[in-house]
């Protein structure tokens, strides 16, 4: 079945020999994956909006109020039938809406000549809102026009080491930004191996002790990235295993807090 | 152009400005090669067109290869050309970054906007911005905290980094403002004619 | 010789060959690039005669230039050459030079694992860490050698030091551990929403 919305549109939804076709043939089946995900694809109720609007070739600065809220709310039924967590803006979208509308059906009240009813009109903030961020939308098309380091290019910088009197620049971002190539890295290897090593529960006990001291360690300290999922599992049963021999302590303070792990040892003495 | 079709000083010059453009971490304006150049009593009378002598024999000898020397904006940079790229991320493991359209935007608003707080872009784009988006610009390097706002709740204020001008090849902040400003009155004013002429007809 | 007389399988070897050592920051064996290359659907047959002649080529070229094509134990590596280095430098007086990212990842392992052997810094990287690396990191004076580990062979424990965290801005080591956990934390969740919103479509 073919939603109604596809087919109650006035501009034709595809073009087929020059033919535009405005009404879906009758049995066409749309996957409702497929609409899943052209729906999905809304950046938001302003881009829902422009889209609206583009796709109906309404002027943004003469906004016709009553066909596109009924346009958007078919939108919004639709999302929701095929179970699509809706976020609160759509929804307050729809109200404003329907506000804007209700404020247009008002009888204006009597105006003094020649006096431009522009500045009352209710549809000004949300004419002006959806102008400024169609025009971001330009800005982040120039961007994406632009040939991005890393992504269209890589600049070739040949390292060489710096004489020592130089005294380089170091920040938290740089380190930051390391780690995260690190862990990239690492996802892509465990992606790719075919045969892994194997993780000795034995000898990932006698690490996890060697890194444990009296000072309570957050058991993200303990997890190996690059050993991938066995290597969580097998950290995860080393630490039940130690755990079960009281050697170790697992702390929490509060739900979905860091877990603190620690030697027993100082707790006896504690 | 051959290098033995290059003067004595061009010859001279020619291993000092190609150690210069595979090595530089940033693009390297003629101007800024010039001055360095002639701060030095060797290349006291190094013009422009020396320069360009150099460049072009250089231009020559990475022709088939994966790199090109490529002007920009900022300067000259060797890079690693589009078709090449998949096979350089494969030795580094990794694969080429894509950027959504919710980045994209939020990227641009920032950039534009900056000093910048996440609310205020988020009543521009009508929609919340996603702390993983937040993530992903951070982890470019493009984007950086600049201190709080002085208001209520004190939020983060976000500015452009000097590698989001590096990445994308512009000279400075100033030059994004300026460029993004264009694009964002072009459409404005595109509209208004519209507009206007819907008025009309 | 010249780009001319390879074969079409060289020619086409050429430019990915070229952008990866001009790209790579670690030498680059013969045996590694063989085996990525065969890899590869296009050049699964690809010899090494065939990457000897592609490397002759790229000599040539960079010939004259201010850098040059270096063989070692470990491999392929262009470096700029030693009479140009100053040159080079001089770069650097204008801009300080950023840090390696072999460098960098050294680091934040060694700031994240302390104390930690150079061994177990290499099992995480997947690459073995320089000499050089580490006598950068030493000359920066941000790692320091804290004893020796309880294993056979006694290889050196590295920690960071106070002047790290000056460099850095930052108070206490634990408030560095505590921000490089936070990275991997928003890494691992945002992989996990990655993951599931593929799982949607």
């Amino acid at each position: 079945m073919l939603p109604p919305v596809l087919t109650s549109c006035v501009a034709p939804f595809a073009i087929v020999q020059g033919t535009p076709i405005v009404e879906a043939p009758k049995g066409l089946y749309i996957p409702p994956n497929a609409l899943k995900v052209l729906l999905t694809d809304f950046e938001g109720p302003l881009d829902l909006l422009s889209f609206l609007i583009r796709k109906n070739k309404f002027d943004i600065l003469d906004i016709p109020v009553f066909e596109i809220a009924q346009q958007y709310q078919q939108y919004i039924d639709l999302m929701q039938q095929l179970d699509i967590e809706l976020a609160g803006e759509y929804l307050f979208m729809a109200a404003w809406l329907t506000e804007i509308k209700s404020r247009m059906l008002l009888p204006k009240p009597p105006q003094e000549d020649e006096v431009p009813c522009e500045p009352d009109d209710p549809r000004a903030e949300l004419m002006q809102k959806l102008l400024a961020y169609e025009a971001y939308q330009q800005g982040a098309r120039w961007l994406d026009s632009l040939k991005i380091v890393g992504r269209d290019l890589w600049p070739i910088q040949l390292e060489v080491a710096p004489p020592t009197d130089v005294v380089a620049n170091i920040d938290l971002d740089g380190l930051f930004l390391a780690m995260q190539q690190l862990l990239q890295r690492a996802a892509m290897r465990s992606v790719h191996q075919v045969c892994e090593e194997p993780i000795e529960i034995t000898d990932k006990i006698d690490w996890v002790m060697q890194q444990l001291t009296d000072q309570p360690v957050s058991l993200w300290r303990l997890l190996v990235i690059s050993e991938g999922k066995p290597g969580l599992v097998v950290t995860f049963i080393a630490l039940l295993e130690l755990w079960r021999q009281q050697l170790i302590c697992l702390e929490q303070t509060e739900a979905y807090a860091d877990i603190l792990v620690r030697r027993a040892a100082c707790v006896l003495r504690g | 152009m051959r290098f033995e079709g290059l003067t004595t000083t061009q010859q001279a010059l020619y291993p000092v400005v190609t150690a210069w453009l595979l090595s530089a971490q940033q693009p390297l304006s003629e101007t800024y090669m010039l001055r360095l150049l002639n701060s030095h009593q060797d290349f006291k009378k190094v013009k422009a067109p020396d320069l360009n002598a150099v460049l072009d024999v250089f231009q020559t000898c990475l022709a088939h290869s994966g790199v090109a020397l490529v002007p920009s904006d900022a300067g000259y940079r060797v890079e690693v050309v589009k078709d090449y790229l998949d096979w350089v991320y494969s030795l580094f493991e990794q694969s080429p970054p894509k950027l959504s359209r919710a980045l994209l935007e939020t990227l641009a608003i920032m950039a534009h906007r900056q000093p910048v707080t996440r609310a205020e872009v988020e009543a521009i784009r009508g929609v919340s911005v996603s702390t993983q988006i937040m993530n992903q610009l951070k982890q470019h390097g493009w984007v950086k905290s600049a201190g709080v706002k002085q208001v209520p709740g004190h939020p983060t204020l976000w500015v452009t980094t000097d590698k989001l001008l590096q990445d994308l090849g512009l000279s400075s902040k100033e030059r994004l403002i300026e460029q993004l400003d264009q694009q964002i009155n072009h459409f404005l004013s595109d509209k208004q004619t519209q507009h206007s002429s819907n008025l009309i007809h």
